[in-house]
């Protein structure tokens, strides 16, 4: 227990400890404006460096080549993946991450118990307990999170298993691991002697709850996946805490909790932002094949088809433009061909703003992350609330790769799966385009009868190569 | 009694995670999570220990590869979420 | 370690202080005053065990004096706070 | 240490706490809406209650006599100042409060100290620092509270003593009772046997700080004395948490240093309100004499008089009306004889509301306070925001014993004592009544500018009699 500065009283690491709890809440707390953010991810990762660095000068290493291994090929493989992700990589990327520190947490306390059983030292009921939670929640998210990740990359099919079958398996693999765990809890007691024949109990429920975590996760809706992530996250928060409960580590318990209620804010939020329930989420899937039908019905002879030099010709006698982006922009990474419209359209003295839908996109905040990427000024970002009023004073509305955000059904037919869910009421313009590459559905399932409204008309192609081609045509008119 | 400190450690953090997440406005939630992903990877401090003074060489290998994955979340979650917010702060004036 | 673990107590509720107390609107600033003020008569534990159980006589005389003075600063205090929320509240809807 | 329920483990008092620590914290947040804010009250006050019920059933009582008299006795004369107290003393009455709040520190710590000795179990580093700060803390807190109560209540003069004796006697005070900390604190260490002797250090710890106390707030201005309580009410949360420290309790140490954030972040709104900084509030005053000639050149000749009967004209042709209240109307206890006015012009179709400038009065919030208890609907008070736009659309604007919050000279003057604080525009309106007794400058001491302006009438008066005069000749005109 005496590593290079081991020396010092125990209260040193605990205050360096609590030195670093401080920097991650100082660092949430400047992620509560975009000016100050970069600033608080840099003191929450400082926090970060602070709490392994006395952690490692603390404790005896016995092993010190091991470790410095283990933490460049952590290290590397992370900066590695953070480099070359593209930003419509990020969901997935984030969940991959995200299972691979619920793994850390079930592994660590594996290693715990299988240290303290080597050493004769007894398993105290307290560590025993907190490892079966750790052991169970992480090892669900870190399956959970690797299905979820495979799903938003097009590894992992949507397909579900049979729904019954599945809750067949879902339940048999929480008792399992439950019992594996129980027996982790109550073995101690009971058998006096031979602890080293109870871990195993350990890996039973690590076992177990890997199986669980596929289960779970694999018959929920592709799209559906960034609220899986966001509550895997909080379950990996979490863990991290119960952990810091087993080691008796004040910085894990903070940290770990901060993370815990950020992810469950961030469920709850996409949740209500769509408003469905998270069970729905979890255990519903979308009634997205009945509908199909209607479609036709509503379409038929009601589209009118427009080209990028008829859009041209509404745009150069516009006022005012508002762009609404949704996930297809995101797909076809067309932000940067966006910002360039835009950057024309606003030379010539037009006034352009987006409109940014809570839930556009595939994660909170989807939408405005790439327009940043693509150098869109913050202030052109307007949110459901602001732009909603100003569409009836808009000449022209380029909705593009968007569909359920702008569908107006979310207002007028309650049986409808996203009924209730506020939308942008493109509709009031004077004309709309809508651009994507077909009339099949978005993330819902349903028919939008926006497209069929009399002042739409719908620009079909990838939405890159349109905005693109729209660039070209706005230039040579000029 | 430790046990109702950490609770009360655990409380007080809930506390304080609740009011401050939830005043981070929406387009700061994409980084906000690789953000807290990140955080989560805390976990690396147990990994690190197990791993530099296991006894023995399953606990050894375990505690490896706990912070393998721990240190690919710290590292990758705070660049993911730098290179994002990064371009938030540069149009954010 | 008992010193650093009521810092962390500390300063874990600095922080949920913080930020409670910056969202209350001003308007009841003054309430909150009052409340507040009955919130610090928790003193009022130390003096119940000091008062009740001192092994002297002047540590029961002192723990006495301090048990009337932080009642009346809790029970005052809370009911000064109501008397004035109430009519808030019945005008608040 | 074993009372009623104190065969129990130690863990259930220290949940128990727990629980009341949550109920504090819960009940603050409840406090963010008038709606839920008299919940939170009780809440707060249920959270008060199970942690003294279990610290009276956990620990061994010897004698419970003593103590449920003294219960008895601090709870009779808390109702009793509650009840009996008017809104107008509501300041000086939570100053008495905190007080004793303060001196309750001070006591524990010395009489913790006391025992200790007696026992002969030796006096630890940790709690002999702490009770310093605590005795040091308590003991300023109430001494300071009780002169500022006493000077809200014009119990004690506003005269200070002469600047450079008390600035001397401060730094001796402080000294001394530094020396008695350091003392404290030293002592055990050094001399092994003798530690009753050592105790009376603490006593002149207290003495000092009591006298640092009274002359930290007697040379600081009537009208500060609302900043005063703010940061003393800080201060006695702050000594609560350090008793916390002391007897290494959970409850006191979280629910201490939320008092210690509520108070400090009153005391900086406040600050930052008026425009001063807090060093200026503790050391500086105002120099409110210099300017008093100017007055003359001011308002020579420029003041017209008005009376009940043509206010009551102007009402009568009126659409709109806004009413500013200030300190005056909490002095002559005239809301009442406002919200009566109200209710008639209301009657009468006219559309009536209240400016509310955040620092009117002597508490934040004082006037929102003051109106709730007249039954003013909440919707009708608009803040300094909202309400500044108005007042070019306003016909009518009674300003009823307020000055320093309908300044002009505030945008003015930069040289003025309140330069910089926003000020309610009332000049804007067509007609402007201000209701006061005489000429004479409000808290800042300067002359206003406002009582000058053309379509300002004052109609001079005590603030309750002008008002009801003014209601009676509506009544009767109607
Ligand atoms: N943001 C979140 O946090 C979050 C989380 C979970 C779920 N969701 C859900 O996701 C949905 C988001 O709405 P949304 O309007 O952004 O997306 P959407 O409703 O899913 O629609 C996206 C549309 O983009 C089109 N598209 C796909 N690839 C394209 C490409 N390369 N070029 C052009 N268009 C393309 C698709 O139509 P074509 O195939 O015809 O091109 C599709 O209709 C909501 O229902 C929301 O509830 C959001
Ligand atoms: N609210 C807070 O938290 C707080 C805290 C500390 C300091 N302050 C300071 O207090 C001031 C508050 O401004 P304010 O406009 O409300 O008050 P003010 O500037 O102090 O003026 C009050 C006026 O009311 C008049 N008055 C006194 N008794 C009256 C009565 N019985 N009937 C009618 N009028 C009466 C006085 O004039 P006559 O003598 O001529 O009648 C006086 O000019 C600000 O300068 C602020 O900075 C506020």
């Amino acid at each position: 227990m005496a590593g290079v500065i081991g020396g010092l009283p125990d209260a040193v690491l605990q205050f360096a400890y609590l030195i670093a709890g401080i920097l991650f809440i100082q660092g949430l707390r400047d992620m509560t404006h975009p000016r100050t953010a970069t600033r608080g991810n840099g003191i929450s990762s400082l926090g970060m460096f602070v709490a392994v660095a006395v952690t490692v000068l603390w404790f005896e290493i016995l092993s010190p080549l091991v470790l410095a291994a283990a933490l460049l090929v952590g290290g590397g493989i992370g900066a590695w993946l953070a480099v070359r992700v593209e930003t419509t990589e990020m969901p997935q990327l984030v969940g991959l991450f995200n299972g691979f520190g619920g793994g850390a947490s079930a592994l660590v306390a594996g290693a715990e118990l299988v240290d303290l059983t080597a050493s004769g030292g007894g398993l105290p009921v307290g560590v025993t307990v907190t490892a079966a939670i750790a052991g169970l929640i992480g090892s669900v998210t870190f399956w959970g999170s690797l299905v979820a990740a495979g799903k938003l990359h097009g590894l992992v099919g949507d397909s579900p298993v049979s729904t019954n079958a599945g809750h067949g398996i879902k339940v048999v693999t929480l008792l399992l691991a439950l019992a594996g765990g129980g027996t982790l809890v109550v073995q101690p007691g009971l058998v006096g002697g031979g602890l080293a024949e109870i871990v195993p109990s350990y890996w039973v429920l690590v076992v177990a709850a890997s199986v669980l975590g596929v289960f779970l996760v694999v018959p929920i809706g592709g799209a559906d996946m960034p609220v899986v992530i966001a509550l895997l996250n909080s379950y990996s928060g979490l863990a991290a805490a119960t952990t810091g409960f087993v080691l008796d580590n004040t910085v894990l318990i903070v940290a770990g909790t901060l993370v815990g209620a950020s992810g469950l804010i961030l469920t709850v939020i996409m949740c209500e932002s769509m408003n469905r329930s998270l069970v729905n989420v979890l255990f519903g899937g979308l009634g997205s094949d009945e509908e199909s039908e209607d479609m036709a019905d509503i379409y038929e002879g009601n589209i009118s088809e427009t080209s990028a030099e008829e859009v041209e010709m509404l745009l150069d006698v516009a006022d005012r433009v508002v762009i609404v982006p949704g996930y297809g922009m995101a797909v076809a990474q067309a932000q940067h061909a966006v910002a360039e419209l835009v950057e024309l359209l606003e030379e010539d003295g037009v006034d352009v703003e987006f409109g940014i839908h809570p839930v556009a996109g595939r994660m909170p905040g989807h939408m405005n992350a790439l327009l940043a990427e693509a150098d869109v000024p913050y202030d052109k970002m307007r949110e459901l609330e602001e732009v909603n009023p100003t569409f009836s004073q808009t000449d022209v509305v380029i909705v593009t790769g968007a569909n359920d955000v702008v569908n107006p059904m979310a207002n007028t037919d309650d049986s409808s799966p996203i009924a209730g869910m506020p939308v942008l009421n493109v509709g009031e313009a004077r004309s709309v385009i809508v651009n994507k590459r077909s009339l099949s559905p978005g993330f819902s399932g349903i028919p939008n009868p926006l497209f069929a409204q009399d002042n739409t008309s719908m620009f079909f192609g990838d939405a890159k190569a349109s905005m693109q081609e729209l660039v070209n045509v706005y230039k040579e008119s000029r | 009694m430790t046990l109702v400190q950490n609770l009360t450690l655990f409380v007080l953090s809930a506390f304080v995670g609740y009011e401050i997440i939830t005043k981070i406005p929406t387009n700061l939630h994409t980084p906000l999570m690789s953000g807290a992903n990140a955080i989560s990877g805390v976990t690396l401090l147990g990994s690190v220990v197990v791993a530099g003074s296991g006894s023995t060489l399953l606990a050894t290998a375990l505690g490896f590869a706990a912070v393998v994955m721990a240190t690919i979340n710290v590292v990758g979650g705070y660049l993911v979420s730098h290179f994002m917010l990064d371009q938030f702060s540069q149009r954010g004036k």
